[in-house]
């Protein structure tokens, strides 16, 4: 299953929600403001890392890049551009926006 | 442009629809305009299901009166979702207990799941819709 | 593979109708088919043909009846959302029509896949 | 002492609307002078004429325009917001006039308070 | 000073960020969904309680009453209708909504 | 309707205005239509404030590139802002701490505030919008 997150972390609770509910081996992929949780040295860095062992973490380059956080990103994040984003819904059964 | 013709062309094909509800009532209009998308799922003969998680639960709460506020009130709507043959309602048992809340407080049966029965319980839907 | 796009919120408040738009035009230029696309909640605002957005910026309602007239999308805003709001068959932009709640669960229910855009 | 009121989203979507008005009308019925409300962001779909909502439900753009009627409230929608957002004069319901934002900024120097209702 | 709150503090940091700011004998309001911090059992109760000690806590009775929340609410907060709202905001040389 | 014609009926008052963000760009249309407000108020002579807390922080980043979301990259305009004699740009220490973030990663020079300079700041303002 892919779960969609777009609020970003350090406002909203979406993503924390998220993580409680991914399944292991699910993918989570960080779109909108939700990809400042995917860079280094923010407050949802360590919670992204632990999720990295069992979750696959993607985060939109796109949406990184528009806020200035395209070389922030941090290990273990695979960054996709929106090709990338529409091959994760083709692969994935069925997938859900944490609004 | 009615919804009554479309569901005749249906093709007797029945999917597990999930709807989360993550938000409370009334300071947007998510929960209301979801239920209407729930109301039309269930008379298309799908597989429904109704998860409240987060500030969804608040959707439930007995004791509801919106006169002060000037809007309708459609807390009744969820006690109505049993005639639509829509009965299952779960409710995410940290979400609750975060809240200080019980079963007691809620204006419907409903079963309460542990956080990761139901991530199981997603992961098994084929549509999963969130407001 | 059948995708459907679902989007609830409005043109430039939320960046959701852009994301759906950039979805939806890279999912169609590598080959899947986006048969139709629903406007809920204040995403029926995007059918509005009245938009006119300064000259730099994007213009959201007319891209969307380009992506529809390029690779005909059907672009089906819900009816009872645009009463709501005064999205009117008078004001719809081109590809854009007006019809019931029918039409989304009608995504769920024949297409492989639907995504949701929203806040 | 006069209250300016700004308005930032939309009606039905966020209760923010809904707020501003309860608000405006408990100060005027109060005595106090609330001489505009100024409309901004998604704030301007408010003024929309075109809005049908259920017969059970309020008429958010209806309500606003005969508080205008009722007190002589200035009804003001920004013009740049509104432009992005396909609200025009030939949509406007009764009483809701387009204008700059410096209509915002004058109620903050003239007003005694300015309160926003938003997201 | 007023400081207007109108969003939940189980999705959104904005009642948090209102309580670090607010300076003691000012005023906190709570409108819409963030009346559910000013109840009992909720995850924000001990906060709420915890700055009524420095600050005047408010909360919105026809918005306490539309969440079902009357009957629920926390000793200290001060329950007003919409024309102590309108008093509130007279009283105060300034306001600020916590967007 | 223009603006322009308004500012003549400039009645000598100053006011301090302070305009407060807290949403991360681009996300919603907060940010970019906040600036359209700072930018008019500037030209009507009044004390101008500008704020940046929470995730209002993330609007100054350097490095911003909109070009792959196909939106206008506004943050230019933060640089232009001196052009208008809005000069007093105060950032939250510990908001700017809690995303990794120091004085040199923004895209303007900034005042770095404590919680209780901001909160001192705020309280002595006439006029306080949020975006």
């Amino acid at each position: 299953m892919l779960h969609i997150v777009n609020k970003s972390a350090t406002d909203r609770g979406s993503l924390e929600s998220c993580l409680a509910m991914a399944t292991k081996g699910s993918a989570v992929l960080l779109i909108e403001d939700a990809v400042y949780a995917a860079t280094t040295g923010g407050a949802a860095a360590a919670k992204i890392q632990a999720a990295a062992a069992d979750l696959k973490i993607y985060a939109l380059g796109p949406d990184l890049a528009a806020r200035g956080m395209a070389a922030r990103v941090l290990d273990g994040v695979n960054v996709v551009d929106y090709a990338g984003f529409v091959d994760l819904v083709a692969e994935h059964k069925s997938c859900q926006s944490w609004l | 442009m009615s919804d009554m013709d479309e569901m005749e062309d249906g093709s007797g094909i029945v999917k597990k629809f999930m709807f989360l509800n993550r938000k409370a009532p009334h300071g947007t209009v998510y929960a209301l305009e979801g239920l209407e998308v729930v109301l039309i799922t269930a008379a298309f003969d799908q597989d429904v299901s109704m998860v409240f998680t987060d500030d969804g639960v608040y959707q439930l709460l007995k004791g509801i009166d919106t006169k002060g506020i000037e809007v309708k009130d459609f807390s009744k709507t969820y006690r109505a979702l049993d005639g639509y043959d829509i009965e299952k309602l779960y409710v995410d048992q940290s979400s609750i207990d975060a809240r200080g809340l019980t079963e007691d407080d809620l204006i419907v049966d409903v079963t309460v799941l542990s956080v990761s029965e139901m991530a199981n319980l997603m992961a098994e839907q084929d549509v999963v819709i969130s407001f | 593979m059948q995708f459907g796009i679902l989007v609830n919120e409005g043109p430039y408040s939320h960046q959701a109708s852009d994301s759906a738009y950039l979805f939806a035009r890279t999912a169609l230029e590598k080959g899947y088919k986006v048969p139709r696309i629903f406007f809920y909640h204040d995403g029926v605002y995007n059918a509005s043909r009245l938009a006119t957005p300064p000259q730099d910026d994007r213009n959201v309602g007319a891209r969307w009846s380009k992506l529809a007239a390029d690779y005909g999308v059907d672009l089906v805003v819900c009816v009872a959302a645009a009463q709501r709001r005064g999205i009117t068959d008078g004001v719809l932009g081109d590809n854009f029509r007006i019809s019931g709640l029918g039409q989304l669960v009608e995504m769920g229910i024949q297409y492989d896949r639907l995504v949701t855009f929203g806040d």
